[in-house]
């Protein structure tokens, strides 16, 4: 099973991305999922958090996460406590930002690093990173496939959101692969 | 002389402070001002509702006075019970205010109220209108007016949100023959500021309606907030009034209105709408104007 | 003094004597003749307390929420439908730790309607956080409204505390009763103190609040426990009334004639007085049986139950009550203490009283020996009906 | 500046430690808003008239008016603008936060 | 057609197959997804039925029993505070044989406020005459509301049925859920029929009437009778459902791994995915473990309980509630049916998830631990809290 | 045109018989004329009050119509529920009527009725105000008069009954705006029955509020409950008006009002009062006649 | 005269006789009401002019305008005598009655 | 132990007569007693019955009175079904007539007749036939003492309504003891 956490700030869709990890990984995947929030009655700007775990069975268990494999955090002002804890030795941290280095010092994990701002505004036209950290996510996990992704984008957003969101976590995907794998 | 309030003559200290309430929420600028004015011998009692939700987390509590939670529907019991129980402890000088959303004041909590003021305990009762359950998601209540999109009232091809009209709480209200009742808008602090303190010297039961706009359930900018307030009140869609010794009076009275579509524009709950149900809209604005200045005096 | 009274008449003498600040009920059947005389009282000068008006139960439960938050003492009294109108503010007071007292008048719930005596309304509010009595007759009803404050108000309590009462089988009939004087009852009972839970100018507070998931359960344990250990404030509160007032109820729970008994009928409320009735004549007869009454359903007396029940043979359990697909409430939670036992006494369940139905002495007097049988070793139903008029 | 601070406060180590019912000293705040704020607003004090608007409109009541000048309590201001937007002299932007 | 979708979105899938006349709900968190999903649906023509935005849960219901009274097909959902608050119309409800479908998203109950999923609302409304059904997960949540209905309105039944889900951990948990045809659901679940009960132009009725002392409690006993033989109804329309959709979900209870085990763990709710979760990895360490997984608290399946059970050496029951002053309302109920059996299993209580608390794979291996110990014979405390943050 | 309804005109078949009221009970007056005016396709809904308990004792049931009992807080949302489920199953020509005392309307049913007229939906509402609640023994409601004599405002050396005047209920529900409203008195039955047949021909809800004297709870002889009715309207304590399109119309507008005392003398209720409270009791009526005459239309 | 009359009924023998739910046929009399009459209205025939006012006002519905002259059913008539009352030629006299 | 059913019609004060035998039993007489109504949703004007237990004891019972020792009838248009059930064999017959005959013929219980009403009419002026009645069952029964029916007049009672009661109570009592024992 594979278990990730999506740091986000209320508005700013991260529950959304943990959803359609879900809905990529088992409607078009084949696999099972559960995505659910981390609710509380703090309003829009509070940090919010996401789940979504993914397995080849019928997922049972209904506890929360403590420990997660990928750590995916959509906007580098929410490091902190709540982003190093409930690690595991290898869990990947991936991260939004220009400036990787400062994170990479205070973690023994490995930190991915993608700069989802800057793509997002080139492809969207403002600066919503959830589709490109989702891109990102894949490209590092191998865990679902981009073509989900794509299926599952396509299924959910409007005809032309979709179509910028399937170019950004294409770039998105791209960037990361080359970076760490190519 | 009663006191007039304004930026200078109020307190520095603030009493309602460091809450969870979004960035540019309407009813907690409102909630904030009429503490204000109350001053630290408030009691304050709050239903169910966004306010009370940002303002009592354990362990971070906002209120710097004493206040309460109360059952969504026992705002106006709750703060009856309070005031006879200070009254019976001989505890004096002390005010008790229910701050109740338009839910919470319209439809869930409309009881309790109309028993306070059937009562006519001393309590000063605040209603927070920003027309919709918000604390719950932007739901559909008493106080949602026509053609708001929210989610139990959808818009879509079949329907243009809500279909109903804004309940007339106010009215409602000084049907019951109140000691002092009065609207308000966070766009006027001032004019809400007096009408608080009014409320604070009525013997008897007051009511303040304040409209509180709220960007997270009407998609505007958050630092709009006041700025809209103030234009629903220019547009003619929101009013400024009393009721004291059995009448009405209409506060302001402006010869012309500012733009009905440019209030509607800026926020998302309206972008659905067609020119049609703007019109509509612009009508019963008419209609209800035309009343009180038919009925009301200036 | 001694008055010939209704049950209703006593509730009112009893809060009379206990001097509530504020009052704040809703007229339901058979409650009315209580708020009636508490009304008079208030006009009359005899009692110096608010009487507010409220235009329902959840108004008359969140008025004295309101008044209790503020630290003045609080009644209210309901029944039925008002009791599960109002249900929603019970928890809420509970959970706030407010000592407000209610008496519950106990009737049949609708549909179909009915104005008569049952105990489905307030078996709806066992997992409500409060505390339970039942009485007996009207004096106990009259001597527990005093009890209940002090008990409410403990220290180590702080937990509302509803008196109930059976409708008119005691609310509606009048007895001798005794009414003690009020100097007496100042002394047994203080003037309410003020405890960290309600507002204070001095130190104002933030009630009723919000406890996300990290600590909501620890609140919840907190009430659990001294919910629990108000056992020992029940009885000591109780004893302390015996010495001061010459009546003592047994705290949690009266045995009566049970040291040697092989047959033990569990009562709850006014029910009581019949089978203690009934048990006499059995006694008379050389029947080994006795008679239970349990006082408090909440807390509930696991061990002190146990420590009667233990070397008996059969148990019966009756219900005023029924949880519709399954059984009487009091039988399955006397169920749920016994199995704490090694040997385990045979149980039974008497439902009946349903909607006003009269439990007659040849009812209780079929339920013994029927227990008799079955402690015998017979077999016998788990669960029958008292006194049905039809074919079943 | 007289504004309410964040106190030190201990997660109770017992039940016997959590309060007496629901209840909570009023006046106690644990964490600060600032996490909520992308833009921060910023005073030219300079150009100020001191007209109070700012102080009067701010929902969450941040804008300290004791002092000489106006003194914003960053801890809690969460940046919504309605003062940068209300201050007829525009005295006030809003500024992007970083990290 | 398969879809990703919430708990509380699958409630509304499963309402729009059933397709209710009327619609009449007050929003509450974390039932408001499904209300806003049935608005949607309304809205865009995809279920047609009146959506009334009523202004409390007291007229949902009370409204809902007008529908139903009519002879319409009704439904409502609420959670916690809208369930105590419109307690009132709840046997109101049954006691008129309505058979009205409720969800009700299983949330905390104030105070302390909170929002979170723990069973402590429905476990208040046992006594209230609905049949009472707890989902495990999505796709279950959306099959019982179409079950709910054909059980609801099964001529031997007649009884308004609540389908619970946990708040959050269902209702706001996303995963796969199959969504069966409409063709499909209508076949299976018919129009609703006209039975005596209802109002109808040709033969005119009186509904919710008096029934004094001389009938009420023969009105209680066929209520009751009728819900007791509901059990076999609610078999036979999942076994049905088995067959028309493939998926059987054992009726009134589902016995995982329990054949051979020594040590059971009887769950409700969704922490029962939990508890096989840990169950599966115990089984693999060679521990003769099982969940008994209770779908239905009412009727309470006391004979199919022990059956189960009654081999058993030492059972622990999990109850998301307390009930002040006692215990875990499940363990009381399981309890009394177990004082059947001869030969009894030990019970111990554990309590947790109040207020959302997480009930961790941890503390369900400390759990099946503890039943292990104890059914070897070690004294064990018979109630425990899970999961507490602090000492005790 | 609308039909007219008079003793001639109505039918001789009775809808609502056999019940348990008292001998000489307003209430069941009204409901009996209503229930002609509204006809066999009427489906009535009662909450628990007198007329309820009288009506449905197994196994004597006095509606010959389809009728039902309600929660007491609930005959709003029961009633939109039968409309509701009605015209989903597509029944039509029916009509839903709530009947409701003054408790059950002014008190613990307000919010249910609000609701109600908020949705607009298609029912008519009956308040049978009998001024107190009697099924339980005559305590004091929100309709109870000023100086009225009640189980829980009983008169003595300290309080003269009730102290609280009685809710505008007309004026409440008016200010939902509302689609038709009136009120009526078992002493005008004429102008009843044709006030019945407007609502019964209103699309959206009606409200009618009826006084209805009770001869055990105001302690008349039995005989005089139409006349006492009657007196009722014409000494001024009581009035006939209709709220329509918006506006208020005073159906009658006595010049000179008959005797108060001599309607006051006749009930024990009232038989406490001395001349300072008659006068307190004069003089209200007065302030509120002269609300009516400037502020209504005739 | 058409007035709703008194039925025959038994008491259900059984459970299953009982009602489903809290339901009972509507118009379904089984007791009458006459006891709790002390005075009974008697109408002379002779005077009445049929105006009808009688018919109108009773509470309880049992004076029978059908036929050719009026009715009363006894069985249903409680003696509150606002027949009596209102009719404004006084043809109406109660009577006590006799047991 | 001694039970009487009264039965009377709602508004005639049957019930008020129960207690305050009830009263003068317990109260004056020193021993104990139940008083209690049945009580309906019919309205004034429909027949009701009221009951006392009075026992040297505490009573415990609560079940309802089944089979009682005296039941006294305030109106004698209430004779039927209900007054002649749940009859012992020696259970003595109080009815307020002036011809008793018709009834004796009915019953093979002893029957005293009073003619409560003249009696009443002439010591009240109203035909409230409560107090007569009480005066006959006391004089009848001699389980409670006349002195202590006039104290709970005197306490219960309005001085002058009381005083006039008083009156009347003795000479019913006498008219009784005269007819039956004298
Ligand atoms: C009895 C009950 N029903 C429903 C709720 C859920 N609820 C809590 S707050 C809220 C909405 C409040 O809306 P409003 O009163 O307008 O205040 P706002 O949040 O908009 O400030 C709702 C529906 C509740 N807490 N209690
Ligand atoms: C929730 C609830 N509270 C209280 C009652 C008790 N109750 C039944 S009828 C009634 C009084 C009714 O008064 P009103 O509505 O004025 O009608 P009336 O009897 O005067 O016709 C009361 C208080 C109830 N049935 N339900
Ligand atoms: S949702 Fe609206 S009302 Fe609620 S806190 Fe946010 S801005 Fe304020
Ligand atoms: S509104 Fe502008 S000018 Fe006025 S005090 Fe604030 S910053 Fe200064
Ligand atoms: S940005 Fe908003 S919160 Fe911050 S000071 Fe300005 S108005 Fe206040
Ligand atoms: S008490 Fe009054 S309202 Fe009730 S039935 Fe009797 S007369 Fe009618
Ligand atoms: S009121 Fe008189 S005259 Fe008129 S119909 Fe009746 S009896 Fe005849
Ligand atoms: S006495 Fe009363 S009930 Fe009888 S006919 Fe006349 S009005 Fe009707
Ligand atoms: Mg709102
Ligand atoms: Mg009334």
């Amino acid at each position: 099973m594979v278990e990730v956490r999506w740091h986000g700030r209320g508005g700013q869709g991260s529950f959304t991305i943990a959803r359609l990890l879900g809905m990529a990984a088992s409607v078009y995947g084949g696999q099972f999922a559960q995505a659910f929030p981390s609710f509380g009655p703090e309003r829009r700007g509070a940090p919010v958090l996401g789940f979504t775990r993914i397995d080849s069975k019928k997922i049972l268990d209904r506890s929360e996460v403590d420990s997660c494999d990928y750590v995916v955090v959509l906007d580098e002002t929410l490091w902190g406590p709540a982003v190093v804890s409930g690690l595991k030795k290898d869990t990947v941290i991936i991260i939004n930002t220009a400036v990787p280095e400062q994170y990479r010092e205070q973690v023994d994990n490995p930190v991915v690093a993608i700069d989802a701002t800057s793509l997002a505004i080139e492809y969207l036209g403002r600066p919503i990173t959830n589709t490109a950290m989702l891109g990102a996510l894949v490209a590092v996990g191998d865990f679902v496939s981009l073509e989900h992704c794509k299926e599952a984008i396509a299924e959910s957003m409007k005809a032309s959101v979709g179509e910028k969101n399937i170019k950004l976590i294409e770039a998105a995907y791209k960037v990361v692969k080359e970076a760490y794998h190519g | 002389m009663t006191q007039k309030w304004n930026a200078k003559t109020l307190t520095n200290k603030e009493l309602f402070y460091g809450h969870k309430a979004c960035g540019g929420c309407g009813e907690s600028l409102a909630v904030r001002l009429a503490m204000k004015v109350l001053g630290e011998k408030a009691f304050a009692a709050l239903p169910a509702g966004c306010m009370s939700a940002v303002s009592f987390i354990y362990p971070n509590m906002a209120f710097t006075t004493n206040a309460i939670i109360t059952p969504f529907a026992s705002t106006g019991a709750v703060a009856s019970g309070m005031a006879a129980g200070l009254k019976a402890l001989g505890i004096e000088d002390t005010y008790v205010v229910g701050f109740a959303g338009d839910g919470g004041t319209a439809d869930i909590g409309i009881q309790a109220l109309s028993g306070a003021i059937d009562r006519n305990d001393n309590i000063v009762y605040i209603c927070n209108d920003n027309e919709a359950y918000m604390n719950t998601g932007i739901q559909k209540s008493g106080l949602t007016p026509y053609g708001s999109k929210t989610t139990t009232t959808p818009a879509g091809q079949n329907l243009p949100g809500s279909i109903t009209m804004k309940k007339n709480m106010f009215e409602i209200v000084a049907a019951h023959d109140i000691a002092y009742a009065a609207t308000a808008s966070v766009g006027y602090l001032e004019d809400f500021m007096n009408k608080v303190q009014k409320a604070k010297e009525t013997k008897g039961t007051s009511y303040i309606h304040v409209f509180a706009p709220c960007p997270t359930g009407w998609g505007h900018e958050t630092h709009i907030t006041i700025d809209l307030a103030k234009q629903a009140v220019d547009c003619g869609l929101w009013y400024l009034a009393e009721y004291e010794n059995g009448a009405f009076k209409l506060n302001r009275n402006p010869k012309e209105f500012a733009s009905v579509e440019d209030y509607l524009k800026v926020q998302s709950r309206f972008k659905h709408l067609t020119s049609q149900d703007v019109a509509l809209i612009i009508d019963e604005r008419d209609k209800k104007w035309a009343k009180m200045r038919r009925d009301w005096t200036e | 003094m001694k008055k010939f009274i209704s049950g209703d008449d006593a509730v009112a003498e009893g809060v009379r004597l206990a001097k509530p600040h504020v009052i704040s009920a809703y007229p339901i059947t058979p409650q009315t003749i209580t708020v009636e005389r508490l009304s008079e009282m208030v006009e009359d000068g005899s009692l110096v307390s608010e009487y507010m008006h409220v235009e329902s139960e959840h108004s008359a439960m969140a008025c004295a929420i309101g008044v209790s938050s503020v630290g003045a003492r609080a009644f209210t009294a309901t029944s039925s439908q008002g009791l599960l109108y109002m249900s929603e503010c019970l928890p809420y007071a509970s959970g706030a730790r407010l000592p407000i007292v209610m008496m519950n008048a106990n009737r049949a719930l609708a549909t179909p309607w009915n104005i008569y005596g049952d105990q489905m309304d307030s078996m709806f509010l066992l997992n409500s956080g409060w505390i339970q009595v039942y009485v007996e007759d009207a004096q106990e009803a009259l001597d527990m409204m005093i009890q209940a404050y002090r008990i409410a108000e403990d220290e180590a309590v702080m937990t509302p505390v509803m008196v109930n009462l059976d409708g008119f089988v005691l609310t509606h009939t009048y007895e001798l009763v005794d009414i003690p004087l009020q100097e007496k009852v100042d002394a047994f009972l203080p003037p309410i103190a003020t405890r960290d839970q309600v507002m204070s100018l001095d130190a104002p507070k933030s009630l009723c609040i919000t406890a996300g998931n990290d600590f909501n359960q620890e609140f919840k344990m907190k009430q659990d426990r001294d919910m629990q250990s108000s056992t020992a404030v029940i009885e000591a509160v109780d004893k302390a009334f015996g010495d001061a007032f010459g009546r003592y109820y047994k705290g949690m729970m009266d045995a009566y004639r049970c040291e040697d008994a092989e047959v033990i009928l569990v009562t709850v409320g006014s029910v009581t007085g019949t089978a203690k009735t009934v048990c006499n004549q059995l006694r008379d007869e050389g029947k080994k049986v006795g008679v239970l009454k349990l006082r408090y359903l909440r807390p509930f007396p696991t061990q002190g139950l146990c420590d009667v029940l233990k070397s008996t043979k059969a148990i019966g359990v009756i219900d005023k009550n029924i949880s519709f697909g399954y059984e009487g409430t009091i039988f399955t939670n006397v169920n749920s203490a016994l199995v704490t036992l090694k040997e385990r006494p045979e149980t039974l369940n008497f439902i009946g009283g349903l909607g006003g139905r009269d439990i007659t002495k040849q009812d209780i007097r079929g339920v013994f020996d029927t227990l008799i049988s079955k402690a015998a070793g017979n077999a016998e139903e788990r669960i029958q009906y008292m006194n049905v008029r039809c074919a079943e | 500046m007289d504004r309410p601070k964040v106190k030190k406060w201990q997660e109770p180590a017992s039940i016997d430690a959590y309060p007496l019912g629901a209840t909570c000293d009023s006046d106690h705040l644990v964490s600060i808003n600032a996490g909520w704020r992308t833009f921060k607003p910023v005073i030219d004090h300079d150009k100020c008239v001191m007209c109070l608007r700012c102080f009067l409109v701010c929902p969450d009541g941040v804008i300290d008016k004791s002092g000489p000048q106006l003194e914003i309590d960053y801890d809690y201001c969460k940046g919504c603008g309605v003062c940068a937007h209300e201050c007829k002299l525009k005295c006030i932007t809003m500024v992007k936060e970083e990290k």
